[in-house]
């Protein structure tokens, strides 16, 4: 395990400790429990909204707690879920009377814990919860119609978080917020790519072992497994690969407009998005399929797991509105462009 | 049972997530992300520790608040499902200082509501309750029948523990393992021999 | 070599057309050539700033031309500086009679193409070029002084980037912006740690050989030796040798205010750079050094390198100034919203 | 020599560096970035290949043509240098058709000129000049004494090698190899490899 850290167990602490001390203007935390971030701009009668999730993927979770995005986020140890009492804690801080919105992904740690979390805010504190779960991984099992999502989350929260955040900004209402949000993350698709394998700090060892010259399609942002192993491809093979999966999923169809967001999972240098930004370019201008906006970087990572994500974003001219609207957080700035 | 046996159960299920420790990592290396062994050896000592003292006397609250601690301290998947039950069963004996047969029969249905009602798993679905509700029914039948506890507990812990074997018939639809789709069939699921380590941990009073 | 590429003779272009597709409203090309990167946003009578060097270093060069920072930057292969007569298509391109300032790293290719460039917009354009040459890694060896710099530039050109920018914004002549930038550059200084190697596609193998416990205090972007390799040690360790060095350069005082760039090198997460950016701040506040601000990210890369380096920029009221101006470009947004 | 001649000349320094394309990446990896055998092999590729079609009879014109086009192509530190090495000689025998043995003199002396005034850099300093500095003092002299251009070239590549073997006993100063200060002092140059092979080429004639 080659890290520039300190003893595994403060591994995510320190980060906090960094956090904190790097973005005062932005974010702060509350019940003197750093892992319970929250706006340091609160504004008042706005909708909160709320996320958490284990760490180990910044930016996300906590980078995007800002202005037009979100309000607080707790955070859990490496891909493990923060408690339902810091989410709580998150919940009382955040919240301003218009109730408070969570957006998290779906694993069954993070689901338990914020529905533990939600009833608590509900019965203790009489704040209304409303919780929208994102996951779009194309690589994981379609639930049958009417089912509840089986997929995983992976970097297409970023969407739902920046459409959402932009309704709760605009003063929507709990309701209004929820069902954007409901909107983008039912319209976003993602797949990724691993070449190399990450070390959560206090295991030691990578999650899972891969050859020199191999790559896995599909893999999702702890290792859980993908679709198909094999020898490493071009890059344009591989991102042929993958949007061919994802456009046929919702299906994306020509005329459609989306925005692309090109994912790197923490160790693949931002040339090789480029280069794979080209080609998803490439594909959607052959089906015809309008590109709104291009996000190209590091949005959602795996520690240092080398591959990428492409997710797509469907879009009308409500969702453009949302995602067009400035935000401001420490890790995404827009402005009107 | 009364709180001084209440406590020493909770100890031994403490004791006995330690002693297979690298077991429960073992299963869930194999389908999950390995920190099963940690999170119960961490939630259940966390849990007894926080009411080991024995301050407080009333045994629902006890269980609540045993179950509150561990849900702190281990908020992964089967840390937030043993919390659940523990404050259920603990909202269900609310107000007792001491447990009849029935009473206890009563704790192991509310943590199986109580996981059940969080996780929304059916039985069959390859996870904790298939290796905990044979165990719950076994007791429930035994202590409706009039055996001694120890019998019961013991026939139970078999029960449970059968029930985890059995986990390598089905195909896991919650969790990191459902990923796995049909291969995760011949697997036998990591929070099942939870459920059975449980029972044990009765059942080796 | 475990690359997201096609063939590696086309990697520079094809990231240069995901830049071009997913940055239109920022960066656009002059004379048809790919590398020759400009501004959209071209603001008549302003001293324009440009900038070039070697790929492989994203969000460096490119990443920082838009508003408050660089106008134009001309881009080589990886690790290879960009012709004189690409960077005299750039000039051309982003003069508008106010003359143009040269900022970059201190590598020879780099500066005998920027002073050729240099010399051809004299002669051949009537263009007035002025030069500030950054270099202000302490790992390598400090000129006597009176003599010309001889240390290697790395990610504290970032600082001069955003000082000179800011001023050349705010109207300043180009002497002035040319002052501003020296004065920058002679106030900031940087020393990096590197765990892995990167290896440039082209070439197919790592740059060198380093143990899987060991690590190389000091080690230059492009893999130039550092000043000892050692067993790796904790986070905290190799931060305070990093800082000592730093500190007892110019040196750094007590009553000092400074602000501090941790940088990722490639591989690094983000948790790690905040875990130094947390013993940065408690060594600093042990020596009465107060930190205006931080930057913690990917400013400067080394392809896929792991590691990660410290900048410190001495500051006086006027730097400060510009430090906190607006900026507005595809890699790095401040104050904007 | 004629511009035929010229071509030519320019075509065996080409193929005298693919031909050591490996040693000098070898000698660039111990001290620098090991692109040299590429940069080198691409850039005198792209020289010939701007003026081997013979269109242009002006010899000065022919050499700043393939300088320039060698700077565009390689644009690394000897690229550069090499370019303007080029450029130079050509400025400097502009309107020329053919030339004497003191022009070739010339060739050289501004060839070495060019990249001085570029690089800055000393006699000693561990770089190009170390290699072919002895080897232009040779020529120029042995032009000056009358002997024939293949006697003269024989004895100015002799000199040119011995200058970069010598560069065994300098500390770099410049470039990539200079971070490594006294430790620089055993190993040999690229850059006067490249010069001893320039003027082996002229040898090999
Ligand atoms: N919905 C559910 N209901 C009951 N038990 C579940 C459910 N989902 C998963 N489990 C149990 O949780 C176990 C894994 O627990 P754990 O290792 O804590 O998960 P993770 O590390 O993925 O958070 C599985 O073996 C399964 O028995
Ligand atoms: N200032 C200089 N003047 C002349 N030659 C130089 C100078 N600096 C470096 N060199 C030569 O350049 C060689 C390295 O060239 P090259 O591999 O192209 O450098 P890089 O890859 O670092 O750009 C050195 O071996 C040296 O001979
Ligand atoms: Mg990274
Ligand atoms: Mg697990
Ligand atoms: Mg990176
Ligand atoms: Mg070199």
């Amino acid at each position: 395990m080659k890290k520039l850290i300190n003893v595994p167990e403060n591994y995510v602490n320190e980060m906090l400790e960094g956090i904190y001390l790097a973005h005062p203007d932005y974010v702060t935390y509350t019940e003197g429990d750093l892992r319970c971030l929250v706006t340091s701009n609160k504004v008042e009668g706005k909708v909160g909204i709320a996320t958490g999730g284990g760490s180990g993927h910044l930016p996300l979770f906590l980078g995007y707690v800002g202005k037009g995005m979100l309000d607080g986020c707790s955070v859990g140890d490496v891909f493990q879920s923060p408690s339902a009492e810091q989410m709580l804690h998150v919940t009382k801080s955040i919240d301003s009377g218009a109730g408070v919105l969570y957006i998290y992904g779906n694993y069954n740690g993070d689901i338990f814990n914020f529905d533990m979390a939600a009833e608590m805010a509900d019965m203790e504190e009489d704040i209304h919860v409303e919780s929208v779960v994102a996951g779009e991984d194309v690589a994981s099992p379609k639930a049958a119609p009417g089912e509840k999502n089986t997929r995983r989350g992976v970097a297409g929260i970023f969407f739902v978080y920046k459409c959402a955040g932009a309704a709760a900004a605009a003063g929507k209402d709990l309701q209004e917020v929820k069902r954007i949000a409901e909107k983008a993350a039912a319209n976003v698709r993602t797949m990724g790519v691993a070449l190399t394998p990450c070390t959560v700090p206090r295991v030691g060892h990578p999650g899972f072992e891969i050859g020199e010259d191999e790559m896995e399609i599909g893999m999702g942002i702890h290792g859980e497994s993908g679709i198909r192993r094999g020898k490493l491809e071009t890059a344009d093979e591989i991102t042929s690969e993958m949007m061919e999966k994802i456009l046929e999923d919702i299906p994306y169809c020509a005329g459609d407009e989306v925005a692309v967001l090109v994912n790197g999972l923490g160790a693949t240098p931002l040339d090789e998005q480029y280069i794979v930004a080209r080609k998803v370019n490439l594909i959607l201008e052959e089906k015809g399929i309008k590109v709104h906006r291009y996000y190209v970087g590091e949005y959602v990572t795996s520690i240092e797991m080398a591959g990428l994500s492409i997710s797509l974003l469907k879009m009308d001219e409500e969702l453009k509105g949302y995602l067009d609207a400035p935000a401001d957080t420490p890790f995404f700035k827009q402005g009107i462009v | 049972m009364n709180q001084q046996e209440l406590i020493a159960m909770l100890g031994r299920i403490s004791k006995i997530m330690v002693e297979n420790r690298n077991y429960l990592i073992e299963l869930d290396s194999v389908v999950g992300d390995s920190d099963l062994g940690l999170t119960m050896t961490d939630g259940f000592q966390a849990a007894y520790d926080a009411v080991s003292d024995g301050s407080e006397p009333d045994l629902g609250k006890l269980l609540y608040k045993a179950g509150k601690t561990m849900g702190n301290k281990v908020p992964s998947t089967m840390g937030t499902l043993m919390a659940a039950g523990l404050m259920r069963a603990g909202k269900t004996l609310k107000g007792k200082t001491e447990l009849s047969g029935t009473d206890v029969t009563a704790l192991f249905e509310a943590y199986e509501a109580g996981v059940a009602d969080l996780g929304k798993a059916k039985l069959g679905d390859k996870t904790f309750l298939d290796g905990f509700h044979p165990g719950v029914q076994v007791l429930k039948a035994g202590v409706e029948a009039g055996e001694s506890l120890e019998e019961v507990f013991e026939k139970a812990a078999l029960a449970a523990w059968e029930g985890f074997e059995h986990t390598t018939t089905m195909i896991a639809v919650h969790g990191r393992a459902a990923t796995r789709g049909e291969a995760s069939r011949s697997l036998k699921d990591p929070g099942a021999a939870v459920a059975a380590l449980i029972m044990k941990a009765f059942a080796d009073k």
